[in-house]
């Protein structure tokens, strides 16, 4: 064969394989919704789940792993911020440094099923938090931490030098020129690596299983005072997150439409992590044009 | 978005603030953990419970039989659900806790629904399981490998299939499940499989198959007829108090035990003719 | 490359009472790691005048420029020895505060760098963490500077409008129109025009020459027309070293020494 | 007079320079609780799973190389049962498997987005791939259950369950991340190698094959490595088509079973504190040495890479 007529087959190859790629996904996102979409219903949304009976709903559910999910970026965004900065702009370039960026990295291989059972040992037990929505959050916190910070430190240092150098010469400090000047500019790409950690985190389920625990007490949606023992808002009721209910009800459901209740919540959970993965495309697109300029005059 | 995000930077020690101070709690509420196999039963309990007791909650966690032991004997949780008698587990003083038996939970072989088989005896489950009979044909049906699904090795279910079908012997290693559920779908959808499971968990996927000839019925465990059945237990430790002690009493009242526990499919303990001890000695209950 | 002497070097010295010193330097030492890259540089600096800093590249003047304002402070593992001396203080030590002292040594880079925010906000970000929140205050600081960088006409509508979207020569000017709006009693530019066209280089030479009435600059060069168009004094650097220092027309016309020589003459460089 | 306040304020400590040392701590506290965090959990790692060899006295070549993995029993001499090899076996099995699956995809994908038609790539093939890695993994079982496994029954034979399927869904699920790495990998090789090479006359295919992949070898490794690291640490996914026997596998088809298929199983039901918890949690400690190993690799890898260069 000629290099030329390679050089058809090889691109041809490619062509294909990048074809199988989109077809796995486009096959794994139509299975999920078809098999799940139909029993999608505005009652199944909102309902409330049954331990044994049919026609169980999956609304706290949802509400929980939306709620855990807010609770952990809460904890674990302003961390991960503080983190990455000081990899990205304080810290000495030196072997220790390079430890503890290696030390982040194991940390974000680990399996998440140690990181729910150092979840429940220490939060769970250790802490007095019990089965709570906020050592859930906090064990995704663990989880989500590293990939956060690689995030944030990979975002800041996309940051041209000459950036922090218009700062440091009129005279501000690094902590400022970071701050204002350097966040924002990263802020695009943090923000993508927010929403997809929101993404992942959303559908955890390892890590939550006993720590965020697997049962849901029925909620008082009328009082949404946090220190009442049946508020939505209490950080310190057990939540079953739509992820564990789908292993749940897989493992030892024994109610009679498990089929349906774990398909219909897969597709669910697949529509959300679509619309963060849109979300964070969205958004980061907006502000790059918006701090970039290069937008049209309104 | 100017400054306002380094005050988010602020909010983790908020948090952790709010935790450290004791974070009080209107309402009261206990945790029970363990079993999952006992789980759907406490939380369809629970649920009952809180409609007549606004205010008051029940917490209840799987994470297995184990899990419920350690953490009762522990003193973390108020309640620790358990598939096995607390004296089976190593590593627990079973004298401090008080064992609570809620119901009954036959355990029945389960198998294929293609294969025609509708009945094994002791003997013939036991060889199965212990790995000497690998084939179908060997029982009379047809030639097909004989897929054995166990359960988890310290799981309630496996626990009382071998203590009252292998008798002592070691069961084969063979492909191990952790949950009934996906027992259930592997039973279903794999030719010759046999497997075992909890009566609460069968249904028309798989096919139950009499031992000895008995059914696997209710009525037959509460004579202990069909004998492959466990007590289910939840575990105090020390006598209950409080709300503790009327959750208990309120499991065991003919409310939840004619109502959610028969519809469940577990057998309420007040039902049994019956009563066993672990070592497998019978005695009659007269009521 | 020729060899010459570096030991053979004329260093005009300014400190005679006639002339008012803004900035001066002793004995100045620059090293990276091992290696020095400036090897004991001597220089004083007239007020109100432009000093242009030229040389061959890797002849170490953006190097001496950085360490006047302390700039190579942030680079890891760079030792600057040696006095700088600003107002009877010496500003190279550490009983200086370094972000004070940069309030006053300004300084514009060779990339143009603007933030990433509207051109109003370039100019008054410094300004408002340093305390200044007037608003009319403000307002007249963003026209002053940007008029006397030259750059009002162009933008005055746009000022809320990302300053990335301005055109190369407009950034520059913007982000010397930043520098300016500190009042900083000096001013070091690092090359600023040789990512410019012709035209936007003329400007900027142009918002120079209009700035030097109220700021003693020091500018980095490569362009030998730009340092006898609008220097006062040139300093010619080689190899790390201070070769030749004067009146920018002696250099020009009679250096004095060999290598400012073969260098102005374009024999190397 | 003038002269005077501005040497004043020289000598002052600034608010700047405060200011400084405000971000500096805060942001070094955020890494230290990062670092507590991750020493945390080595040491309850390393403390509950090295208790099995220190406090119960077995022997770490038997828990390396024993094949029979029943904690709660001893063996005829009263040696406790715990032998991991099945599970060592079954991990690095799935792990290399789906590394040697997933390798020439994500190569191929990865040449066509930055080689052939970057544009495609950015519009399609970018946002697709970032979707695979959003999906949760207990929907790849779900979806393993539901369909991988009877695709494999009917197509191999037995009963579906094994490493064969444990492949397949390891193979989509580190696919994006190997891809993205690949990309990396190849966006850092120098355009004008490229435009050499080209110019030289080779064909595109050439030049990517003999070039560019040439030239990023240490950096696809790398991607490689980190993918198996990541198929090494998944649990739901693997565990719900894996089959989970506790034997050594003897082909792709047969149930077998993974170090974190164990893990899950075993951890509800066994006490803390007794040797089949302790045992269950050396199994961790291995699942945590692990992606050390990998990142030493990964490390060797690109200290090599960086060499050549």
């Amino acid at each position: 064969m000629t290099p030329r007529k390679w050089d058809k087959v090889a691109t041809t190859m490619l062509y294909l394989i990048s074809g199988f790629i989109i077809v796995v996904l486009a096959f794994l996102l139509l299975y999920i919704l078809i098999s799940g979409l139909p029993h999608v219903t505005w009652k199944f949304i909102t309902g409330r789940s049954s331990s044994f009976a049919a026609g169980g709903g999956i609304g706290i559910q949802l509400f929980n792993s939306l709620y855990l999910l807010i609770l952990s970026m809460l904890i674990s965004i302003p961390l991960s911020l503080g983190a990455g900065i000081y990899l990205s702009e304080y810290a000495p370039k030196n072997w220790l440094t390079d430890l503890i960026r290696n030390m982040i990295e194991i940390l974000s291989s680990l399996p998440s099923v140690v990181v729910g059972l150092f979840g429940f040992l220490v939060f769970s037990i250790n802490m007095k938090l019990g089965f709570s929505i906020l050592s859930g959050a906090l064990a995704l916190t663990v989880f989500n931490l590293p990939l956060l910070t690689r995030k944030v430190e990979d975002s800041l240092q996309a940051v041209h030098y000459t950036q922090r150098e218009a700062g440091y010469a009129l005279g501000l400090s690094r902590w400022e020129t970071v701050t204002h000047v350097v966040v924002p500019a990263a802020l695009p790409g943090i923000l993508t690596g927010m929403i997809l950690g929101a993404g992942r985190v959303f559908g955890e389920a390892a890590a939550l299983i006993y720590t965020a625990g697997q049962s849901s007490p029925p909620l008082d949606f009328s009082n949404w005072n946090p220190t009442y023992i049946a508020s939505p808002l209490n950080p310190l009721r057990s939540a079953e997150t739509l992820a564990v209910h789908i292993w749940k009800i897989n493992s030892e459901g024994i109610i009679p439409d498990a089929s349906a209740v774990s398909a219909g919540s897969s597709a669910i959970l697949i529509l959300f992590v679509l619309l963060f993965n849109f979300a964070a495309r969205y958004f980061g697109n907006k502000l790059y044009r918006h701090l970039t300029g290069a937008r049209e005059r309104g | 978005m100017k400054k306002k995000w380094l005050y988010l930077l602020g909010l983790p020690a908020l948090t952790l603030m709010l935790t450290a101070c004791e974070f009080k709690q209107t309402g009261q509420s206990i945790t029970a953990v363990g079993s999952s196999a006992l789980q759907p039963l406490v939380e369809a309990a629970g649920d009952e419970f809180t409609k007549e007791n606004s205010g008051e909650f029940i917490n209840v966690q799987g994470g297995g039989s184990g899990t419920g032991l350690s953490q009762i004997q522990s003193g973390s949780v108020e309640i620790g659900n358990s598939d096995l008698y607390a004296s089976q587990k190593s590593g627990i003083d079973a004298s401090k806790l008080v064992d609570h038996k809620v119901a009954v939970v036959g355990v029945t072989p389960v198998i294929n629904p293609k294969l025609k088989l509708t009945n094994l005896s002791i003997a013939e489950l036991a060889k199965i399981f212990s790995g000497d009979i690998t084939n179908w044909q060997q029982l009379g049906g047809p030639d097909q490998t004989i897929v054995v699904i166990n359960r988890a090795q310290g799981s309630g279910t496996r626990d009382t299939f071998e203590r009252w079908v292998m008798k002592g012997q070691t069961s084969m290693q063979a492909q191990e499940q952790d949950s009934t559920g996906m027992v259930r779908q592997i039973v279903a959808s794999t030719p010759g499989a046999i497997s075992y499971m909890a009566f609460p968990y069968v249904d028309k996927t798989i096919k139950t198959i009499k031992v000895d000839g008995v059914s696997p019925t209710s009525a037959n465990v509460t004579t202990n007829k069909w004998q492959i059945w466990s007590y289910e237990h939840m575990y105090t430790n020390g006598q209950p108090t409080g709300l503790t002690k009327r959750f208990m009493a309120y499991v065991l009242s003919d409310k939840i035990q004619q109502k959610v526990v028969a519809e469940m499919g577990y057998i309420p303990v007040n039902d049994m003719k019956v009563s066993r001890t672990l070592k497998g000695k019978v005695a009659k209950i007269n009521s | 490359m020729e060899k010459y002497d570096r030991s053979q070097r004329y260093l005009k010295e300014l400190d005679d009472g006639q002339h008012e010193i803004a900035l001066s330097t002793d004995d100045l030492h620059v090293s990276y790691g091992t290696k020095e890259a400036i090897h004991g540089v001597s220089l004083a600096f007239e007020r109100f005048k432009i000093t242009a800093l030229i040389g061959a590249s890797g002849s170490g003047k953006s190097t001496y420029l950085r360490s006047l304002n302390r700039m190579n402070d942030n680079i890891f593992g760079t030792k600057v020895t040696g006095k700088i001396m600003y107002r009877g203080l010496d500003v190279n030590s550490n009983d200086i505060d370094v972000y004070e002292m940069r309030k006053h040594i300004g300084m514009v880079f060779q990339q143009p760098n603007p933030f990433a925010k509207s051109i109003y906000d370039n100019i008054t970000f410094a300004p408002k963490r340093h305390g200044e929140r007037r608003k009319a205050a403000l307002d007249e600081m963003v026209e002053t500077t940007l008029k006397q960088a030259g750059l009002w006409e162009q933008v005055k509508d746009d000022l809320h409008q990302s300053a990335l979207a301005l055109s190369g020569g407009q950034q520059q000017r913007l982000c010397i129109a930043r520098a300016i709006a500190m009042q900083p009693d000096i001013l070091l530019l690092d090359e600023p025009a040789s990512v410019l066209d012709p035209i936007s280089t003329a400007t900027v030479e142009d918002t120079l020459l209009q700035l030097k009435e109220h700021y003693t600059i020091i500018i980095v060069t490569h362009n030998m027309q730009q340092a006898g168009r609008i220097s006062d004094y040139t300093a010619f650097f080689h190899l790390g070293d201070a070769l030749e220092y004067d009146e920018t027309r002696k250099i020009f016309t009679r250096p004095k020494i060999k290598a400012t020589e073969d260098y102005v003459s374009g024999h190397f460089g | 007079m003038k002269n005077d306040e501005i040497r004043a304020s020289l000598l002052k400590r600034s608010r700047a320079t405060k200011n400084e040392r405000f971000g500096k701590i805060l942001t070094g506290l955020c890494i230290a609780i990062i670092l507590t965090v991750v020493l945390a959990i080595f040491y309850f790692v390393a403390s509950k799973g090295l208790a099995t060899f220190f406090k119960d006295k077995v022997n770490l070549w038997k828990f390396l190389t024993g094949t029979v993995w029943n904690p709660g029993t001893t063996d005829a001499q009263g040696n406790p049962q715990v032998g991991a090899l099945p599970m060592i076996v079954g991990s690095f099995g799935v792990t290399f498997l789906a590394a040697i699956v997933a390798t020439p995809f994500a190569i191929g994908a990865a040449v066509f987005m930055t080689e052939i038609s970057p544009k495609v790539g950015k519009k399609v093939l970018q946002p697709v791939i970032e979707l695979l890695v959003g999906i949760p993994s207990v929907v790849y079982g779900f979806i393993g259950l539901s369909v991988v496994v009877p695709f494999v029954r009917r197509t191999f034979g037995g009963s579906g369950f094994g490493i064969l399927s444990g492949t397949f869904v390891l193979f989509v699920m580190i696919l994006p991340t190997v891809t993205s790495m690949t990309i990396d990998a190849l966006n850092a090789v120098p355009r004008n190698y490229r435009e050499a090479s080209l110019a030289l006359g080779a064909t595109r295919w050439q030049t990517i094959y003999k070039v560019v992949l040439r030239a990023s070898t240490s950096g696809i490794i790398t991607a490689v490595v980190f993918g198996m690291s990541r198929a090494f640490g998944e649990a739901l996914a693997v565990q719900m088509v894996i089959g989970n026997a506790m034997l050594l596998p003897s082909n792709l088809i047969s149930p077998a079973s993974t170090l974190t298929s164990v893990l899950t199983m075993g951890m509800g039901n066994s006490v803390m504190g007794t040797l089949s918890n302790n045992a269950l949690w050396s199994l961790a400690l291995l699942l945590l040495i692990m992606p050390l190993v990998f990142n030493l690799i990964i490390r060797r890898i690109a200290k090599k890479g960086a060499m050549h260069r």
